[in-house]
């Protein structure tokens, strides 16, 4: 080989950074040259690969395969792949305020929350108290994040989710959360950046949250046993009435979350969750969600319920408020009293089905189930 | 293999039943050993090919990917075997075992080793020819019983490509048919002995103090033939070495990869223009059995190089072992057949190398390379190895008195043969070379601004 | 060992003539050209059988190398318009079957079977001498020279002949560009022709008026 | 060392040699496709090589004569295939048909 | 000893490997590369050449077997051969080597040989073609320069170069004759290298036409030389050269040949004879066929140098001397000597007329190849070869000067061969050109044989032994060799004394209108580079002293020596006329000349105020080429006007008569067949139609069925044979 073609690259540094110059000119070759030079290319390839791996972008040879179980290449801080929703690492507060937002702007609508509900008053806290977000459809746009006026949902690095079953995608509140702390771990500049704004808004939002609402569940437990630490330090107090009722599952839980009337919560929320936590049973839950916003949105019009059921629904939310008016109006019909038992006897008998291929059926069974419920629920409460 | 049968059996059985199982035996042996190649080629090329575009290859089944062709192999078994409905079904099924059979038929003539030679045939190199040009009929027969139209297209190339490019090589092997004086292959490794570029023509001075280490015995020698003489032997006497040697070698090398059909000449079987080629309708075993053809084709054909060009079996240390006698010629034989795979084997990373390297040709660039460049050089390396032979072995009663080099001692004559053939193949090569220069950038231009107008 | 050469006779010969068979009276034309190739193979080893090992092989390298792919090719190049269900034979067969019939059954056998063939007596000890392509080559060099050099030009004229014949005169062949040929010729004729350079024409036209002085 | 010549008698070699011959003289006859005709032809030469090998091998076997004839009839079967299958791609070009009963421009 | 005659065959096989580089190898792109390579290998071949020639004078003889005699004195050489008569002793003697090879089996016992033979007279040659050759070869590199197919020009006279070796070292007339007429292609092709170029005048002859002209003129020859040739096969079975057995020389067949008797009343030796003469008249421009040469010149002037004063037209003279034994037998002498006189005063003659420099010196070349051809003609072979030797190197010199002057006179009058060669524009070059005009000096006293010079002593021996044989080619050949002096003379003072006339030539008749020429009138003529200036010089020492190798005295015949030949016997009258002639000459021509052209170019020439009519005659050749044109010309146009008579009148007339006579007769047939036969007729016709139709049926236009058929009936006959017959 005459031409030595294969110059060392140099670095030439341009406003954005530095760029690597390769220079390839070389002299006229004669006939059969050519030939030559790619075989002395490939096999200089060839050797260097058998030494060495490619670790530089400089370099032009060398072994460039990741051997990805066992080695991982480092992801860039703006990798993203599903959402994560964060909270306070000291307090347990999340910062998911339920604004809604996040599930508006969702392309593929698989974010779903209910907003807390102050137990005493009944009235909405700043505070989420289911989050779904269904990982099969997520198309990882990473939309939900950039809207997060609170810096609740952010996108994580994590990607091995890979499963034969797709319900098991669909992934709740307490899966969902991660502290702060984590996110700060992959993202250190990202969070830099919001982390005062973000924390200023939650100190103004844990001041009307009361309780233990709108902490996150894992912490739930641990600031719950600190407490009853220093109430048996102290004295068996009277403060908190609201553990007795809350039983130690999640999905009661959740069904305590969602409830308004504090004294059915509990007999219902027993009754409704089945053992294991199948994938019924978090579609179950889902439907709840579905079926409370639904619920919530008849109280803001309930007298124009029946009014959709007549034309074309178009939307999601007249969709469900149509099912439920129609269940509703069945239930009104049977009487206050028939009204919680159908939906108990009916709820079960999707989760114990082996093999719930029907994820639609499934949902729109428990959503109609459910949006019964509460609509018997609330017409009992807006007739008395 | 007979002898040895014969020994351990003795007249237990009738002679020709020894015969019989001494060929099956050898035939086993053989076909076991070029499939064994075979496999390890197929892992090869995946892995060599790898590191060329900075991959690792399989690594996964096995150690370093080892088991990755036996898992092939357990997929191709398995798979089902589609024949299409319009295909006709005995063309089909025959075609790829009639291209299997005469690569498989190569091998018999090969010396695999010093006295390890299945079938010694006195017109060996014809036979391979031959035998060779038969596949071309299987290939036809798979691209015309697939009744489907890249197939048939395939098989057209392939057998197109195969017919043209058998004429340089068969004319490179012309060369070594020269130089040998005959056909058979067995001799040639044994014409090889020596040392590099004068080959065994330096002779030992004092027929007494020669070690039998370092000289060996030659019968046929520029000169004085017939005559026994001792000769310094380094076996390293091979033909590339000499200007006739190489350019044959380089011509009948790459009419090989075309007739094996390795990467520039891949044309058959492109699969970004015509899907597999011939290969396209067929599955599970029988596609495993065109690829076997293929691959002992290839290593075949790399056998036949090493042995017609760079010395067979011949190699530094085997005449030293087999001088000494007694067991040690069996060690020489071992010594001598890892000597031919390893040469089998530089061939078949070369064409991995030119894989990893070259993209494919178009046709008329396959065939104007065969006609245009490979049979010219040929043509002239055969003046040249006729010339060799003059020089080196005539008297000057054969050449009409004209040129006496009957004084000379055989390195002096050896020495002119060489100067002489370089001479005419370099200027032949640069000759033909420069006519065929791709014409400039002005002379294209002009042609296609009138071909456009 | 006498037996089993019989045998493989016997066995070779109806090889051939099976094939040869099946190549006259199969309808398939690409059937019949591959029995052709069997009858090829089999002649070659019979040829091998009698120990006639370089025309043997020569027989597989030219008939079954070269010969039947012409052939295959020729019947590829031709065949769409003949679909094996058409009628294969001409109308007038039996005459062409009595012909050769009475040609192999009047004349041929009673020929061979009752001439005295002077066979040479069976050599005592050794077999004769045998010749190998060295002697065929040597034949071709002294005795057959002319008729060699004749064959050679018999091929060089068919082979001038054959492609005289089948040839097919394009319009103008047209030489593939490559792409960069194209990206360069396209790049060639987007630049506008030169303009003659100022100093040049000054040059000119200082000379035209000097010829005029 | 057996050989051919104690084993098979020559008459047997010639008489396949006709056969052969006669084989191929009806599929030259007979055949509508003219690349039928040709292979009855190739099949026609190569029963006289055959002949004339059996007579090299059992009357002559120490000179090159039938082997070099041989030769000389493949080299002239190999000239003759170029030829007669460029003929034939000719005839198809010009009549569109390959068929030997529709090429009868000699017709009386 | 003897390496040199071993590898002989390298001499001519050097300069066809130029050839064969140059013409084939991209070496030819490069315009320097192949003139020099062309021109090493010429100096390689010189020196193997002249070693060839040392071995021969040293008297190696090397025989089939390759054992090595060196003799210094060779017993016979001393001894004289026959009693004769004068310069009769030629004699057949042993080569000093043989080497051939077979190549082509012939209908006789010897097949046809190629091969070298190398005897003395080889030798001679040898080495006079390959110095000539090297100096013009050099002298080309310079001359050639600015020529664009400079790699074609030395290409085509490297082969020309390796033809004429090959034909003077040939062992067999066959090889001699392929050679040959390898040198009439290249002489052809260097005639006609300038081929595009056109003249204004319509009647003066391009290279092309020249070209044309001088094949076709040899051609004559060599056809009848190629006839011979085949008669001498016909008589002899063999066409080697050699005295031994199956050879032409064979004493034995040599007298059967003088008394074979023809038809014609010759004898066939006779009649070989002049038809080998006939080759030398073609190629040697001898009197009949001597029109080619003087167009020749329109070649380059080496080419004229090389191919048309020293080696091919000599070859012819070497022709007629290597086959000399079958003259010597024969009654053709007299024609030779005839011929050969004739040529030499008619040239001379023609000589004095011309003003184109180059033209002059070939028809100089044709009255000095006159000389040898007389020479030969008398018996006189040794001074035949003596002045072939001489006249080659001092008539190359020649032209090599006039070469040198007309590249001198380009830079003055520009690139027009008509004014740059006419002798009327030169004058006074002796200044601007020393190194030409001491050379050309040397050449021209050498011509004109000044006493002392080369061409004194050869043309003196040629002299003495015509004045011994035959006093009539004697006067004659004195008085050409008196106008060689004088002409030469003249050309010498027109060209170099005097005044410098270039800056205003003569206005050409039908000169270009708008001539670039004026830009030159500036320039002097200047001397040529030393490429060219050195052949000459090395050239000139030959002219001058190449004629001490054969001087008449006792103990100087060298050169008779070497060829073990009778030496010619000194002859004081004759030496003393011939000295007194060329110097009577040189002192005409200085009167006649010393004022010429004085005043102008365009000035009339002495001899033409002193004899218009002669003059006229002698610038228009004696009217040859009208004549031939009036002549040969128009009984070719006669001959095809005759024939196309024949044709329409006589042929055609007969067809078309038969034609009536016997639409006529079947007009007749027709009544009565109409009128008698109709019906038995009818009958007839119509059984047959019937029986055709039938018979139609089987043909079939199908080849299978024809072919069926006829084997059809092969078995029928077969049958018949083996059942019925037999």
């Amino acid at each position: 080989m005459t031409t030595e073609i294969q110059t060392e690259p140099t670095e030439v540094q341009t406003t954005r950074g530095g760029v690597y110059v390769i220079d390839r000119s070389r002299p006229r070759l004669r006939a059969g040259q050519g030939l030559l030079t790619g075989l002395d290319v490939v096999f200089r390839h060839f050797r260097d690969a058998l030494t060495r791996k490619l670790e530089k972008p400089s370099q032009q040879t060398g072994v460039f395969t990741v051997q990805y179980p066992e080695e991982r290449l480092k992801l860039p801080e703006a990798f993203r792949n599903f959402p994560i929703l964060l909270y306070d690492d000291e307090t347990g507060h999340e910062l998911c305020t339920s604004c809604f937002q996040c599930q508006r702007i969702c392309p593929p609508q698989v974010i779903h929350m209910t907003q807390a509900r102050d137990p005493s008053t009944g009235k909405p806290v700043p505070a989420v108290a289911e989050f779904l977000i269904e990982y099969d459809a997520c198309m990882s746009c990473g939309l939900c994040a950039e809207v997060c006026p609170f810096d609740a949902i952010k996108m994580d690095h994590e990607f091995e989710y890979s499963t034969d079953v797709h319900g098991g995608l669909t992934i709740n509140k307490e899966a969902l959360n991660r502290p702060i702390s984590y996110y700060e771990k992959i993202a250190p500049s990202f969070w830099a950046e919001v982390k005062d704004s973000a924390m200023k808004k939650l100190q103004g939002n844990m001041k009307r949250r009361p309780d233990l609402i709108g902490v996150a569940p894992q912490m739930v437990e641990k600031i719950r046993a600190k407490r009853a630490e220093s109430a048996a330090a102290q004295a068996p107090a009277p403060a908190s009435a609201t553990p007795d009722a809350a039983p130690a599952d999640k999905a009661a839980r959740l069904a305590a979350a969602r409830a308004r009337a504090a004294e059915k919560t509990a007999a219902e929320a027993s009754a409704e969750p089945v053992s294991e936590s199948t994938p019924a049973d978090k579609a179950a839950r889902l439907a709840a969600i579905r079926a409370a916003n639904a619920a919530k949105k008849t109280d803001e019009g309930a007298t124009e319920a029946p009014a959709p059921t007549g034309g074309a629904p178009t939307d999601k939310a007249a969709r469900l408020a149509a099912i439920r008016a129609a269940n509703a109006a069945k239930k009104s019909a049977e009487g206050a009293d028939a009204a919680s038992a159908p939906p108990a006897a009916e709820a079960p008998a999707p989760t114990t089905g082996d093999a719930p291929t029907d994820k639609a059926a499934r949902l729109a069974a428990i959503r109609a189930a459910n949006a019964a419920k509460k609509a018997a629920a609330q017409n009992d409460g807006s007739e008395e | 293999m007979t002898d040895i049968l014969r020994s351990w059996i003795g007249g237990a059985l009738p002679d020709w039943v020894i015969v019989l199982i001494a060929y099956l035996l050898v035939t086993t042996i053989v076909l076991f050993y070029a499939v064994g190649n075979f496999i390890m080629m197929v892992w090869a090329e995946r892995r060599v090919v790898a590191r060329m575009q900075d991959r690792l290859g399989p690594n996964r089944v096995g150690p370093a990917g080892l088991l990755q062709p036996i898992a092939d192999a357990v997929k191709m078994f398995t798979k089902e075997d589609i024949v299409p409905r319009s295909a006709d079904q005995w063309v089909h099924l025959l075609a790829p075992i009639v291209s299997l059979a005469p690569v498989a038929m190569m091998l018999a003539v090969i010396p695999w080793g010093r006295g390890w030679e299945p079938i010694d045939l006195n017109v060996a190199l014809l036979y391979i020819v031959a035998v060779s040009a038969v596949s071309g009929v299987g290939l036809m027969m798979a691209g015309w019983g697939s009744n489907n139209k890249f197939a048939l297209l395939g098989a057209m190339r392939a057998v197109a490509q195969l017919v043209s490019y058998e004429i340089p090589a068969v004319t490179a092997l012309l060369t070594v048919v020269i130089l040998a004086g005959g056909m058979s292959l067995l001799e040639l490794p044994y014409m090889q002995a020596g040392v590099p570029l004068m080959g065994a023509t330096i002779l030992c001075g004092d027929a007494a103090g020669c070690s039998p280490s370092l000289y060996t015995t030659v019968t046929s020698f520029p000169g004085s033939p017939g005559e026994p003489v001792q000769a310094l032997d380094l076996g390293l006497g091979w033909w590339v070495f000499t200007p006739v040697g190489l350019l044959g070698f380089i011509v009948f090398f790459i009419a090989a990869l075309a007739e094996g059909e390795r990467t520039p000449f891949d044309i058959p079987e492109a699969d970004s223009e015509i899907v597999a080629g011939y290969m396209t309708e067929y599955s599970g075993m029988k596609f495993a059995t065109f690829y076997i053809a293929q691959y002992i084709l290839n290593f075949a054909l790399s056998a036949l190089a090493a042995t017609a060009f760079l010395g067979g079996w011949q190699g530094p240390g085997v005449a030293a072992l087999a001088n000494m006698g007694g067991p040690w010629v069996h060690v020489a034989a071992a010594l001598s057949a890892f000597y031919l795979l390893a040469k089998i084997w530089v061939l078949f990373f070369v064409m991995i190398w030119l894989r990893g390297a070259f993209p494919r040709l178009r046709v008329d660039q396959l065939m104007d390379f065969a006609w245009k460049l490979l049979l010219p050089l040929a043509l002239v390396n055969i003046v040249s190895a006729s010339l060799m032979v003059g020089l080196t072995q005539w008297t000057s009663a054969q050449w009409g008195g004209l040129l006496s080099l009957d004084g000379f001692a055989p390195w002096q004559r050896q020495l002119i043969a060489i100067l002489v053939t370089a001479i005419i193949n370099i200027a032949a090569a640069y000759w033909i070379l420069s006519i065929n220069q791709r014409p400039t950038q002005e002379e294209w231009i002009e042609e296609e601004l009138v071909v456009a107008s | 060992m006498n037996t089993l050469i019989t045998i493989l006779f016997v066995v070779f010969a109806a090889f051939i003539l099976a094939s040869a068979i099946m190549t006259v009276t199969v309808k398939n034309i690409v059937h019949a050209a591959l029995w052709l190739i069997s009858s090829f193979f089999g002649v070659g080893a019979l040829y091998l059988l009698m120990e006639a090992e370089f025309l043997g092989v020569a027989q597989v390298l030219i008939y079954v190398g070269a010969v039947s792919i012409l052939i295959l090719f020729a019947i590829m190049l031709t065949r769409d318009l003949e679909g094996s269900q058409n009628r294969q034979l001409t109308p007038r067969w039996w005459i062409a079957l009595i012909v050769p019939a009475a040609l192999f059954g009047l004349l041929i056998v009673p020929t061979v079977m009752t001439y005295a063939w002077q066979l040479p007596p069976p050599p005592a000890g050794q077999s004769p001498a045998i010749s190998g392509a060295q002697q065929i080559g040597t034949a071709f060099m002294r005795e057959y020279l002319l008729p060699f050099e004749v064959a050679a030009i018999l091929l060089l004229v068919a082979m001038i002949g054959a492609i005289v014949i089948a040839f097919e005169e394009r319009e103008r062949r047209r030489r593939v560009l490559t792409l960069a040929e194209q990206v360069r010729l396209r790049r060639q004729q987007r630049q506008p022709a030169p303009l003659p350079e100022p100093a040049a024409t000054a040059i000119q036209a200082s000379e035209a008026t000097g010829g005029e002085s | 060392m057996p050989s051919m010549t104690e084993a098979v008698p020559l008459p047997w070699v010639l008489t396949l040699a006709g056969a052969l011959f006669c084989v191929g003289l009806f599929g030259a006859l007979s055949r509508r496709n003219t690349v039928g005709i040709l292979l009855g032809i190739e099949l026609m030469l190569n029963a006289v090589n055959i002949n004339l090998v059996a007579f090299w091998r059992y009357l002559e076997p120490n000179v090159v004569a039938g082997q070099t004839f041989a030769l000389f009839i493949i080299t002239v079967a190999a000239a003759e295939a170029a030829i007669g299958l460029a003929m034939i791609i000719a005839i198809y070009r010009a009549r569109q048909t390959v068929n030997a009963d529709e090429v009868d421009s000699l017709r009386g | 000893m003897g390496w040199f005659l071993e590898n002989a065959w390298l001499i001519p096989l050097l300069p066809l490997i130029g050839f064969a580089v140059i013409t084939l190898t991209p070496i030819q792109r490069n315009k320097n590369a192949s003139a020099w390579l062309a021109t090493l290998l010429m100096v390689g071949a010189t020196i193997i050449a002249v070693g060839t020639a040392v071995e021969v004078a040293g008297g190696v003889k090397i025989a089939m077997d390759g054992t090595v005699a060196a003799h210094a004195e060779e017993s016979h050489a001393a001894e004289p051969a026959a009693e004769k008569g004068a310069g009769h002793g030629f004699e057949w003697r042993d080569p000093n080597i043989v080497r051939t090879i077979r190549w082509a089996p012939a209908g006789g016992d010897v097949p046809f040989t190629m091969g070298y033979i190398i005897d003395p007279a080889v030798a001679a040659m040898l080495m006079m073609v390959t110095v000539t050759a090297t100096c013009i070869h050099l002298f080309s590199v310079g001359y050639m320069a600015h020529d664009p197919r400079q790699a074609r020009f030395f290409s085509f006279i490297s082969l020309f170069t390796a033809a004429m070796l090959a034909m003077v070292m040939a062992s067999n007339l066959l090889l001699f004759f392929m050679a040959w007429e390898i040198m009439g292609l290249c002489s052809y092709l260097l005639i006609g290298f300038w081929y595009d170029k056109n003249y204004a005048d319509p009647n003066q002859i391009t290279p092309r036409q020249a070209a044309i002209k001088a094949f076709i003129t040899t051609r004559i020859g060599d056809v009848l030389f190629m006839i011979g040739l085949a008669w001498l096969w016909t008589e002899a079975g063999t066409l080697e050269l050699g005295a031994g057995p199956g050879q032409v020389f064979n004493p034995e067949l040599l007298e059967r040949l003088a008394t074979t008797t023809t038809g014609i009343g010759i004898s066939a030796a006779t009649g070989i004879a002049l038809l080998i003469f006939s080759g030398t008249i073609g190629k040697s421009a001898q009197f009949p066929l001597h029109v080619w040469l003087p167009d020749a010149m329109e070649g380059p002037t080496p080419v004229s140098a090389l191919i048309h004063a020293a080696t091919m037209v000599s070859a012819g003279v070497f022709l007629t001397a290597r086959t000399f034994p079958i003259f010597q037998v024969s009654d053709a002498l007299p024609v030779v000597a005839t011929i050969g006189a004739f040529t030499a005063l008619f040239a001379a003659l023609i000589a004095v007329g011309q003003f184109d420099i180059k033209r002059i010196l070939a028809y100089s070349t044709l009255s000095q190849l006159g000389f040898m051809v007389a020479a030969l003609g008398i018996g006189g072979w040794v001074a035949a070869m003596f002045h072939l030797l001489t006249h080659a190197f001092f008539k190359a010199l020649l032209f090599l000067g006039s070469g040198s002057v007309i590249h001198g006179m380009e830079a003055t009058v520009g690139h027009d061969s008509n004014t740059a060669q006419d002798i009327r524009n030169m004058g006074g070059l002796r200044r601007f050109m020393p190194v030409t005009f001491l050379a050309y000096m040397a050449g021209f006293l050498a011509l004109a044989g000044f006493p002392g010079f080369a061409g004194f002593w050869s043309k003196d021996e040629i002299l003495a032994d015509a004045f011994r044989a035959n006093t009539l080619v004697w006067v004659v050949l004195s008085l050409a060799s008196l106008l060689t002096a004088f002409y030469m003379t003249r050309q010498i003072m027109v060209v170099f004394f005097g005044s410098f006339r270039g800056h205003h030539p003569r206005q050409q008749p039908y000169a270009f209108v708008s001539h670039d020429d004026h830009h030159y009138e500036a320039h002097d003529p200047h001397e040529s580079p030393w490429t060219m200036t050195t052949p000459l010089v090395i050239l000139a020492l030959f002219a001058v002293f190449a004629g001490v190798v054969n001087l008449p005295f006792d103990g100087f015949h060298h050169l008779a020596d070497f060829f073990g030949q009778e030496a010619g016997k000194l002859n004081l009258l004759v030496m003393g006329i011939s000295g007194a002639i060329a110097i009577g000459g040189i002192l005409l021509g200085w009167l006649v000349y010393r004022n010429a052209f004085a005043s102008s170019a365009e000035e009339a020439d002495p001899l033409e105020r002193m004899m218009p009519g002669v003059f006229t005659v002698l610038n228009r050749k004696f009217y040859f080429d009208e004549l031939y044109a009036a002549t040969v010309g128009v009984a070719a146009a006669v001959l095809a006007r005759v024939w196309t008579w024949l044709d329409e009148q006589v042929i055609d007339r007969v067809v078309v008569e038969t034609g009536r006579l016997t639409r006529f007769l079947g007009q007749v047939n027709f009544i009565v067949d109409d009128a008698l036969l109709n019906d038995g007729a009818d009958l007839m016709a119509t059984g047959t139609q019937v029986a055709g139709d039938r018979t139609r049926r089987t043909s079939t236009g199908k080849v299978q069925d024809y072919v069926a058929l006829a084997f059809a009936g092969a078995v029928v006959l077969g049958v018949l044979y083996l059942y019925l017959v037999r």
